[in-house]
This record gives C-alpha cells, structure tokens and sequence, in this order.
C-alpha cells in the first residue's frame, strides 16, 4: 500500500492472543502515547490500568483519555508516581490531583471538546488525516488550529489521535478478541481500539467462539491484538 | 438563589420541550427537569456518554455501575433504550439530530454567544461536551439564575468569560423571565413570577427588546 | 445553536411513525435528492422504492446509492421512467441501463470511490464539513477537488454527501423506529439513515418495544422519522 | 490463457498470506484463491460489503440471500465472523487494518503504480472499493496474467490507464513470476513454472532488477 494507516501487529494465532496482564503492559515503551477506555471509571480497564502501574516502568506517557482518573483510583495512581507526561482530554478536572499536576508544572494538558475527542480517535482508526467541525471554532480551544468558513459558519481544521497502545475494556470477549461492551460502559473503547497500533482488550468475561452475535459485535477482532481477563 | 427558584426556572424550561423531542441535559437547574416533565411528556432524554432513552433514578436494587449519565450519576432506562459508543454519540448531537440542549452559562451574551465552561483565572482544564451540545443542538436552552452568587449580571453586552460559541443560544430561561434570540435579536419574551420588566433590566445589561405579546402560549 | 446540522423533522409520536409507503415517498419532492441503502439489490427498501415508482410523481432527482438498481428492477425500474436527473454512486457499471442513460446524456453521472462514499454519508450525519483522505487522490476521480500533502501523502478533501430523504431497510424495527439490520443487508442503510432531513425505514419485521436489544440496536430512533412495513 | 494458469497464479498468491492476518480478495483470480489455502492457513477473509470471517460457498440448504460477498455472490460466515455497516468496514480498509488486499489489474508500473479500474475511451462508470484497497490495505498483491487478451504488457514503466493509486502495490504475481516492490524498485524475486529471466522479460515492459537470491521461502 503507499499508505500507512495505523500499523498494528499483524494478528497472533488465535490461542496466543489471551495474555496475562503483565505481558500486555509490557507492550507500552517509556515516551509512548496510550489510550485508555472510560468514561470516569465506568467502562475502564481497570485490570490494564493496574498492571501498567504495577509491573511497568514505561514512564514519559503520553496519556489519550477522557478523565485522568480519580485521586489514587484508575490513572490517578499512575499520575501519582509521575509517569504521565502529557494528557490529552476532555475533563481533566474530575481529578483534583491533575488539575494540581497541571497548576505545578508537572503535567501538560491539552483540553479537546468531548466530541472532538472522539471523533479524532475515530479519524486516527478510520484513515482519516483531517476533518472540519464548526465545534471549538473562535474559542481558546481552537488556537493554533486552522479555521475555514464553510456554508457561512466559521470551521476549525482537526487532527487525528493516534496512540502506540490502546488499553480498552469490554464486558465480554471471544477466543478471537470479538468484544462486546455493556450499557454505558461501552463509551470511548470502540474508537480507541482503532486508533493505536497496538490494542489490548480486558474482558470481564471470555465466551466461547460463536458465543456473540454476529451482528451485535461491537469491535471485530481485527482491532485486536492481545486479550487479558479482568481480574 | 433558593432551590425554589432554581426548580422554578427547571419548571419553565420543561414546559419547552414537545412530545417527541430528543433532549439533553446538562448537570445543575437541567437535571431537575425530569421531575417537571408531565407522565406523557414523550421526550426521549439522551444523555452523551451513550445512551438515549434515560429514565428516572435508579433504586438501591436497579443499581448497576455500568449505567450512569453523563454526570456521572446512576441511572435507568426506558423500553427502547439504546446504547452506543461516544463517537456515535456526538455524531448524534453535532450532527443536528439532537433536538434541545438545556444547559447552565456564566454568561449569555444579546446576540446568544454563551459562556459556560471556564472562568478567567481559573484553570481551564475540562470543558466536556458543552463546546459540542451548544454547536450541535436545533435548539439550545440556557437555564440560569439572572445574576452569579457574587452579584454578577450573566446576560451581558459581550462575554467577557471564555466563549463556548457564538450565537447558540436560542432561549434563555430565568428566575424573572423569558428571553428568545429572534432574528440575532435578544426579546424578553414573558415575564415570570410577577416579575416586572424593570426587575429584569434591573438585573440584564444586554440590550433587549419587548415581544411580550407575541409569546405563543405552549 | 448556531449551526445546523443536518435537519429532520422532530419525532413524531410513536403512534404516528408507522406509516404507508405512499404516505412515506409523499416526503420525495421533485428535484431533491435521496438516497437509497442497499448494496446491489441486497438491504435496499425495495417496497419504498416500488412505493416511489409507482405512487409518486416526484421527478429530477439525485440518487444517492451504490448502485442504480438492476434493469427493471428496483432503482432501475425509477431509472427507466427518467426520473432520475444525476446519480452519485460507486458502480454505476452493474446495471447497463445506467450505463447507457449515462452514454445518452439523460442521466449525470458522480462516481465516488466505495469507501469515500461511505464516509461522506457518515460525514453528514455527524456534522463533519469536509475531510482530508489518500483515497483516490492523484487519480481521474480527484479531479476539482482541494488536495493537500499531509505527512508527505498527497490527500484530497471531500465534502459530506446529503440528502433530503433517505429509505432505508432494516430487518427488524421496534415502534419507536429503533431499527437492526441482518447479515450484509447492513452496508450503506445506517450511514444513510443519519445523513437526511427526512428517513423513511422500511423494516421487514416490526417487533414490540423492548424486542431489540439496547446494546445491539445499530440505529436509534432518533434518525427514524417514518417506518413503513415492507409489502 | 487457460483457467490452469489463472489457478497457478492464485495458488502462488495464497502462499504470500500468513496465519493471523485479514485479506480482502478482489473478484477475479483472488476469489480462486480460498481453494488453495491449507485447512490450518488461519487467514480472515474481510469483504467490503461488511463481513468479516466470510466462508465457503453455501450449499443449496444454507442459501441466504441477505448474505452475499463484495462480488455479489452467496457466502457462508465462519464461526466468530461480525457483520458491521459500509463506513465500518471501509474504516478498517482504509484506517490500516486489513493486512492485505490480492486484486487483479490492467497494468502495473515499475513505481507500484496500480490502473485496475478503467480502460481509456470506454466509460468510467465503476470503482467500487478499488481506490480504497490499495491505498488502505498493508499489503497489496497484484494478481494477473502477464498480457492482456489482446496481447498488451501489462508491467509497464508507467501507466496509461487511468491510475487506481500511485506506489500501491507490494506484489505482482503473474503466471511466470513474482515481482516485489522493494525500496521503490521493481525485483523479479521468483520464477514460476518454469519460465526464465528472458520469457519474463519479453512480456514486462517495465525495467526490473534481479533479486533471485534474496528469496524467502515461505
């Protein structure tokens, strides 16, 4: 292809794809860029997110989420130790320990509109190199951005979100890394399993093959790269 | 500014929601609406991190920490509920198909600019959903007591507070009136409360004019 | 708001929804445009369609669709009456008919790379004014189009594809017009539902309320302004 | 050229696929390929239209007619196959995540240039998800007779067919050998067959190194 999109590792046979926890953080490198699935703690993979604090030492992250976690709880344990970088969110403030991180000069924020959030996760899965959306346009998150007037309405030119590794949650997986997510906790982990080269998938429960339906699968396991049990 | 005249302006703005309509509410006076909402409402509550078809708060057994709003609080859902994932989601709200969003502001300004996420000073470090519900949304309901806890008056000349966008909002709903943008016009449209049109200039430093006639009763 | 999306009538009562075929293409006016699901002549809403031959006078119209239907059969029978003035599709090449009206000059024709066609759809629907893809640049079908080299790929901007009325199938819908599609009779109907002013859901099955799943639902009823049974 | 040859071409074809990887295959010698690949080969079949784990062709019994592949024909799914709509599955094409594309083509440059989709004169009147599978797919296998039907080189130094994509392709396999776009050249790595440097070159136009040695087997 004279393209590449995101480049993830080309899929493992089927038997070695379920990993322990451990062997999957280790997939995240000191200076990389990670996504983390959940709306607050809802939907996070909270599994993941413990092993990357506990038996990781990649640190200098650059971390794509919509919250950085709460005080001491999800990523704010791993804000705690420092390995965070950077942050790339929409809500930072539902941590007071971020919002501390940040006033200290020891966290850099960059605050995108929920939506946009999203729907540059989506870009970076999708191939997608740019898109205008008139949300954010003439306000303080637009700066630096470029802007164009379509149809009238001012316009502000968005990049992708690309990440190294994904870390997403889902309620149910099969041996093949099908997922299927429950009810709002479903939230940002689709996109996020597009849009990084590496994806991992906490499952809170594996099912056998042929155990979801076809239709209902929310992400095919073409985004999936390794598969850890929820512990 | 007493709860009661927090629910009053809640009380208000559900009567602007029609039957059908997809509606979405931000945290504060918005999420009281529900309570003001008649049995046969039919407005379907969309709340953005993924799920349309919100019903009321849960009990202690229909508890289920996979099923919160977007304020992070636990909640149900009606028959014909559907989830789906946030980009989905905002796709459904800045893609127009969101009927109403009823939220708070610091600040509303006479040509319906509205200020609502960040203080000057102050960190400016979560913004959410509001940028992309007050750009997406057919139509955009502001609810807010007339004048900040400090004294200050909200529907302004000018926002002087960090800007969410320009010209969004379509109605603003206050513990004194009513207030429309009609053709990039603010219009004090009904008075509430035995409110008088001086209370209101009283505490509005926006230019407005009266359209107090033309009100449609709903 | 200060922008509009795209805008469809607000939802109707539930008991109102379900409507006639004729009723639903009374939406079709001359000179609009409207797209119509399917891939071939699979998932395509052929009551609608047959609705729109054989009960509507609505004539000069933009068809959105992969294909143009068959000869004689579904978009090809609208086709035969001349009442499709251009057509914006990926193949315009699996029904000679179209092929030819296009060599007679009676019908204008826009093709558009499968997966561009697609995502323009989408674009739409989620309020995105243009985006920036490697799909087809540098090719006959970038001609007139904005390109621009991004991280030394030359890509192109395309804008989002509208309609005024969409038609749809879906194999199951509830009374609300929640609405799930079997096997690959999916393709384009989802996308398409969210990208018009008016969408009509032909649904083969209605079901109670309830009758879906809330996870697996693939459009919620907020696109669904119409449902019609399929004949 | 003889349905033999076209066979020989998709058996070599299937041997470029590894376990574990997503291949969408084009209509044409690819779709010959399924018959060729080993009970254990673990390869995905991914059709555009929105399957992915798509099966052998159905018996009478198992016909389904809202199941159908990207070349319209009846197909069957594999146990833990999904189904997703047009922008889904065009997003995996095209966001990078279907490992390889075997498509068949009217000619070839020496740069991977790629024309498969119109003939100058006629009417270009259909692309489908060619344009999408070049540029999106990691791998991009060419598949095609080393002439056309009327006797025209189809590896070329440049392409006077309307382009599908520049750079695209990887692979050129042929019914005399395997071509490989290595660091921007074009390297004949295997001779098939039988056939020799000289039978290669009298049907490929387009300047080609050597790089017989370096072969892998697979």
């Amino acid at each position: 292809s004279a393209v590449g999109g995101n480049r993830t590792v080309p899929g493992a046979m089927t038997a070695s794809r379920l990993v322990s926890a451990a062997e999957a953080v280790a997939r995240v490198h000191s200076g990389d860029t990670v996504m983390v699935g959940g709306f607050g703690l809802v939907g996070a993979p909270l599994t993941l997110i413990d092993a990357l604090v506990d038996e990781s030492d990649a640190t200098d992250l650059t971390i794509v989420s919509n919250n950085i976690g709460e005080p001491g709880r999800g990523l704010g344990r791993l804000l705690r130790q420092g390995r965070i970088r950077r942050g790339i969110s929409s809500y930072f403030t539902s941590n007071p320990e971020a919002v501390a991180a940040v006033n200290a000069g020891e966290l850099e924020a960059t605050l995108v509109p929920q939506g946009t959030f999203a729907e540059a996760i989506r870009a970076a899965g999708a191939g997608i190199a740019g898109f205008f959306t008139p949300v954010g346009a003439g306000t303080l998150l637009a700066e630096g951005k470029e802007e164009r007037v379509i149809g009238g309405v001012a316009h502000v030119l968005e990049e992708p979100i690309r990440a190294d590794v994904a870390l997403v949650y889902a309620a149910r997986a099969d041996e093949l890394g099908n997922l299927w997510y429950r009810r709002t906790a479903q939230n940002f982990n689709p996109a996020m399993a597009t849009a990084a080269r590496v994806t991992v998938a906490e499952a809170g429960e594996l099912v056998p093959l042929g155990g979801l339906e076809p239709e209902s699968i929310h992400t095919p396991h073409l985004y999936v790269d390794h598969l850890v049990r929820s512990a | 500014m007493t709860g009661d005249a927090k629910a009053a302006i809640a009380a208000r703005a559900a009567r602007e929601l029609r039957p059908g309509e997809v509606v979405n509410l931000g945290v504060g006076i918005p999420n009281l609406i529900p309570a003001f909402l008649p049995a046969d409402a039919g407005v379907f509550l969309h709340s953005e991190n993924g799920v349309l078809g919100v019903g009321p708060r849960p009990t202690e057994d229909e508890l289920d920490p996979d099923l919160i709003d977007a304020a992070k609080r636990p909640v149900t859902v009606l028959p014909g509920a559907a989830y789906f994932d946030s980009a989905a989601s905002f796709a459904m709200i800045r893609g127009g198909h969101v009927d109403v969003a009823v939220l708070g502001a610091l600040q509303v300004s006479a040509a319906g600019d509205i200020a609502n996420w960040a203080v000057p000073g102050k960190d400016v470090l979560g913004v959410g959903g509001a940028m992309d519900l007050v750009v997406g949304a057919r139509r955009v309901i502001v609810t807010m007591v007339a004048t900040s806890s400090g004294g200050e008056k909200k529907v302004v000349p000018e926002c002087t507070y960090p800007l969410t966008a320009r010209g969004a909002a379509d109605v603003i709903v206050t513990e004194l009136c009513v207030f429309r943008l009609r053709d990039g016009e603010l219009r004090l449209t009904e008075l509430l409360d035995g409110a008088t049109v001086d209370d209101v200039a009283a505490v509005t430093t926006a230019p407005f004019s009266l359209d107090l006639d033309t009100e449609e009763v709903r």
